[in-house]
């Protein structure tokens, strides 16, 4: 093990952070080019399930309190692409690996938003889900990964607050709300528990990632976590959690649920989801319709810049 | 069925603006997820930001004015076509990032002087909104000024797309400046505000290398008297579908 | 004079019809062109007010009225252009002019339709104007023409009374319904009348249409004769008729109106109109997006010709 | 608000039927007056006729085994999305002609061996109305087929087209031979379905020098729970803007 080596590994052990100046091993930093990109990809596709119902957001604050988080979440991207930039990959190529299908996202972004309750449980339990996990990620080994976590927490968890606003107004609504909360909860619900990935027993990159401290918490804890914290969530609402097998387990101390559908789960991740084809598309498409806005700002720049040499 | 009908003359001024604003906010939340560059869609959601709050400002002065007949939301999502008076121009579709910033500039420049007016209104509020607001269309018009040099004075594909938009959309332009007797109640200089947009239009095709489109004698039917493109019927639909399929929901 | 000039005369003054294989004048020819394609272009070019609503369509029924009603105008629009094939023009050469902004079309299909009313106005009162004129036509002096006009009268009758039956849907239903029976016909009433062209002393190409009976009757006779139905039908429906000044002249046996405005009508004619633009580009949009479908069928005959030789 | 939940068996047989041949429709009328030529428009409109038609008709069905608590305007125009039950493959959009005729084949072939069994159902108004429909269908099968042996056939960017039409629609065609209980208490013999509409698809495949795409085990949640693409509320937005915004008026 060579010094370099050593001196990062005493700073693992140390839980302190490594910067972009430090040397690090080959393997962490594609494993967090892995993982960075991926949260990146995700905050960008993420955009276009709440998009779909931005022209049809039913009031003007609703109009505005979606807008301004789908916002947020292109600056999420903005910032985490900027993060992974620190590990020497740049946007475009990262962009390029989401075109070709070699960077994934979160598989959940693949699910149709089908009303206006799905505005209501995305910001609820998909960015719910989200934040239980950046927040063990507020304490990852990788220094500017880790403070963009921090940031990214506190408006996640506003977007949260405002996704479950919405599930309270359609849930005390009328009663054709009440049934639109209750089919977003249905559909939503399995999809956010995967969301955490795998069992512990089956997650390719998780072991490795513990030890490099990439990762805090295992995939198991943080839903057990995500579950136990939403339940009385859903019974606040008075609505009724899609799985009859989740009861309080007075033995444990958390919540039972369910055996999930893995096979659904890798399918989408594979591709052969309900919008994976949309949603890539979707970004190739405002890619190359607008590469001529791109190009003339290229021409401009090469052009001012030309004549300020030659003044 | 809510009837929802303006009668106070300055609520009738007012509610031009507001569903001009409100119209462009719908137009460029479209362009969320579909902008050239991540830093543009940051940018553009920002402008539509403004135009949304801008607009549920104002209405809320128009409601108030209408002793609150109506909320601000119920005169957004469930007046139609006939009973909306936005100005064409914002009304136009985005055909490509060229019509969005074309757009947004001539719109900009109108929408600065007819604030700078009211910005001295006797009407308080109304005053300190229009303050606020022309710091919102100062930092607008510049963006999309920028992109208008950048794009005029880019590549050959950037300057044709640029022109033509720009002559499509300048057809929507002349009715902003035929004033009538509402307007000239409530804005303190009406000649003024073609003098000055005139001279910030003419600032821009001299620095962005465009053309100027000439101007005609046009029929386009005015939209103080709610007349409007076919375009708005379809922004509509989409709009105020929730609210008019389910009259009962609070949202 | 020579003797086909002569035979052309006698033919005309007779009565009789001018078919494809007989001699005519360069600018009887002419003349037939620039009416017949006019009328071929309106029919395509007013598909589209109406085809903006067409997925709006209140109703299974209405729906299925207007888009056969639509599909009925590209049916004349496509029996026109035939005719003016037979005065030796092609419908590429046709189209041509259109997007050139040689050809005119009707100058109402430039107004917007703004509400589902406008589906009723323009049935009524636009196809209303277009019988009056056809009628007459049907005795026009160029056969082809005159057995089109047969045809295609039949249509448009039927449109008619569909337009009609909207407006009477419209007029006597909630009281939102009767406020846009009554805009629609402010807003294409005098439009329709203009329809009819300018008056005759104004009319550049009436004396000699009407010396060679391409044109039948004048257009204030056939104005005047609209509005002397119209009226009545109007007070039918419970409307009000937008102009002060239409009453019941007891010494002429007709209604009274006002002046029109002769300047909006020329203004809109020259291309200045509210939709003038708008409509040019729709059709020439729709002839450039689908280029590559023409030059694939283009291809494919000439692929299947090659073949068919080869064997 | 009229709540429409459909609860006979062979009422919610028949609206998945009826549902996919509105919705197609609406999609065939979108081609009014946008057409590769004249005649196509005159064919197209045909094609969108003959859906609403058939659409209406088993509507009628659909209301009368519900007990005429609706009518079939009702029905089409007062369902909101989750109420829908379409086949997704008629969601999809005009994005080229391609698309058109790709979505209108594929939908032709599967109708058809519906319909077939559906011509000698007992219920004696189905099976006259499901002779007649397959006269229609025949026609527009024909219709489609042509073009995709023309645009297979015809030009390197007509052939790239079409093929990527196709793979992309590929993906929506899985769910049609899902078929549950209530599928097979109406259909003679669903396995038939799948094998025959196999022999129509490939037959064209081979007639149009097409690539067949690979069938893949996906997931894309089933049009029988009224589950949709996001196709569906955008459509349904424009198409019932008028009955919701006005629910007293008669049209």
């Amino acid at each position: 093990m060579d010094k370099h080596e050593v001196a990062f590994n005493d700073l693992i052990a140390q839980d302190l952070k490594i910067e972009p100046r430090d040397w690090m091993p080959e393997k962490y930093r594609k494993n967090l080019i892995r993982q960075v990109s991926q949260h990146a990809h995700s905050e960008i596709i993420g955009m276009q399930p709440e998009g779909n119902w931005l022209l049809r957001a039913p009031s003007l604050r609703a109009k505005q309190v979606l807008l301004a988080k789908i916002q947020d979440e292109a600056g999420h991207g903005l910032y985490l692409y900027s993060v992974a930039e620190t590990l020497g990959i740049s946007r475009q190529e990262l962009v390029q690996q989401l075109h070709e299908g070699k960077a994934k996202y979160s598989s959940i972004f693949n699910y149709p938003t089908l009303t206006w309750a799905d505005m209501g449980a995305v910001g609820w339990l998909v960015d719910g889900a989200a934040i239980v996990n950046q927040v063990s990620l507020q304490r990852t080994s990788y220094g500017p990964y880790a403070r963009s976590m921090v940031r990214i927490c506190k408006e996640e968890s506003f977007h949260q607050r405002q996704g479950f606003e919405i599930m309270v107004q359609m849930a005390k609504g009328t009663p054709e709300q009440k049934e639109m909360a209750q089919d977003a909860l249905n559909r939503f619900w399995e999809p956010s528990l995967m969301m955490f990935g795998p069992h512990d027993a089956d997650s390719a990159h998780s072991s490795q990632s513990m030890k490099w401290k990439i990762k805090r918490e295992s995939n198991d804890y943080l839903r057990q976590k995500f579950i136990d914290r939403t339940v009385p969530q859903i019974e606040f609402l008075g609505l009724t959690v899609p799985d009859a097998n989740c009861k309080w387990n007075e033995e444990t101390g958390h919540y039972d649920h369910s055996p999930f559908n893995w096979d659904e789960f890798w399918n989408v991740v594979e591709g052969n989801g309900p919008c994976n084809a949309e949603r890539l598309e979707h970004h190739k498409k405002a890619q190359s319709d607008n590469a001529w806005v791109r190009e003339a700002a290229y021409a401009y720049a090469q052009k001012t810049d030309i004549s300020a040499v030659a003044q | 069925m809510m009837q929802i009908k303006i009668t106070n003359p300055f609520a009738k001024f007012l509610v031009r603006i507001a569903d001009s604003e409100i119209i462009l906010g719908q137009r460029l939340a479209e362009m969320c997820s579909n902008a050239p560059t991540l830093e543009e869609d940051i940018a553009l959601s920002n402008l539509g930001l403004d135009c949304f709050g801008r607009g549920e400002e104002l209405m809320k002065l128009v409601s108030a004015l209408e002793n609150n007949a109506f909320t601000p939301d119920d005169c957004v999502f469930r007046r139609n076509e006939r009973e909306y008076f936005c100005i064409k121009l914002v009304e136009q579709p985005n055909n490509d990032f060229a019509w969005v910033v074309v757009r947004q500039f001539l719109h900009d420049v109108y929408v600065t002087e007819i604030f700078k007016q009211l910005a001295t209104n006797e009407h308080q509020e109304l005053a300190a909104l229009s303050q606020k607001v022309l710091k919102e269309i100062e930092y607008s018009k510049m963006h999309s000024f920028d992109w208008l040099v950048r794009l005029g004075r880019g590549t050959e594909e950037s300057k044709m797309r640029t022109q033509n938009a720009l002559n499509v959309m300048w057809k929507y332009t002349e009715e902003l400046f035929l004033f009538d007797e509402i307007d000239k109640t409530y804005l303190s200089d009406t000649d003024a505000i073609a003098a000055n947009w005139n001279l910030g239009v003419n600032e821009m095709f001299a620095a962005a290398d465009l053309e100027r489109p000439a101007d005609k004698k046009r029929h386009i039917l005015d939209f103080r008297k709610g007349f409007h493109s076919e375009f708005l019927g379809l922004i509509l639909a989409d709009m105020q579908y929730l609210p008019r399929a389910y009259p009962d929901a609070k949202w």
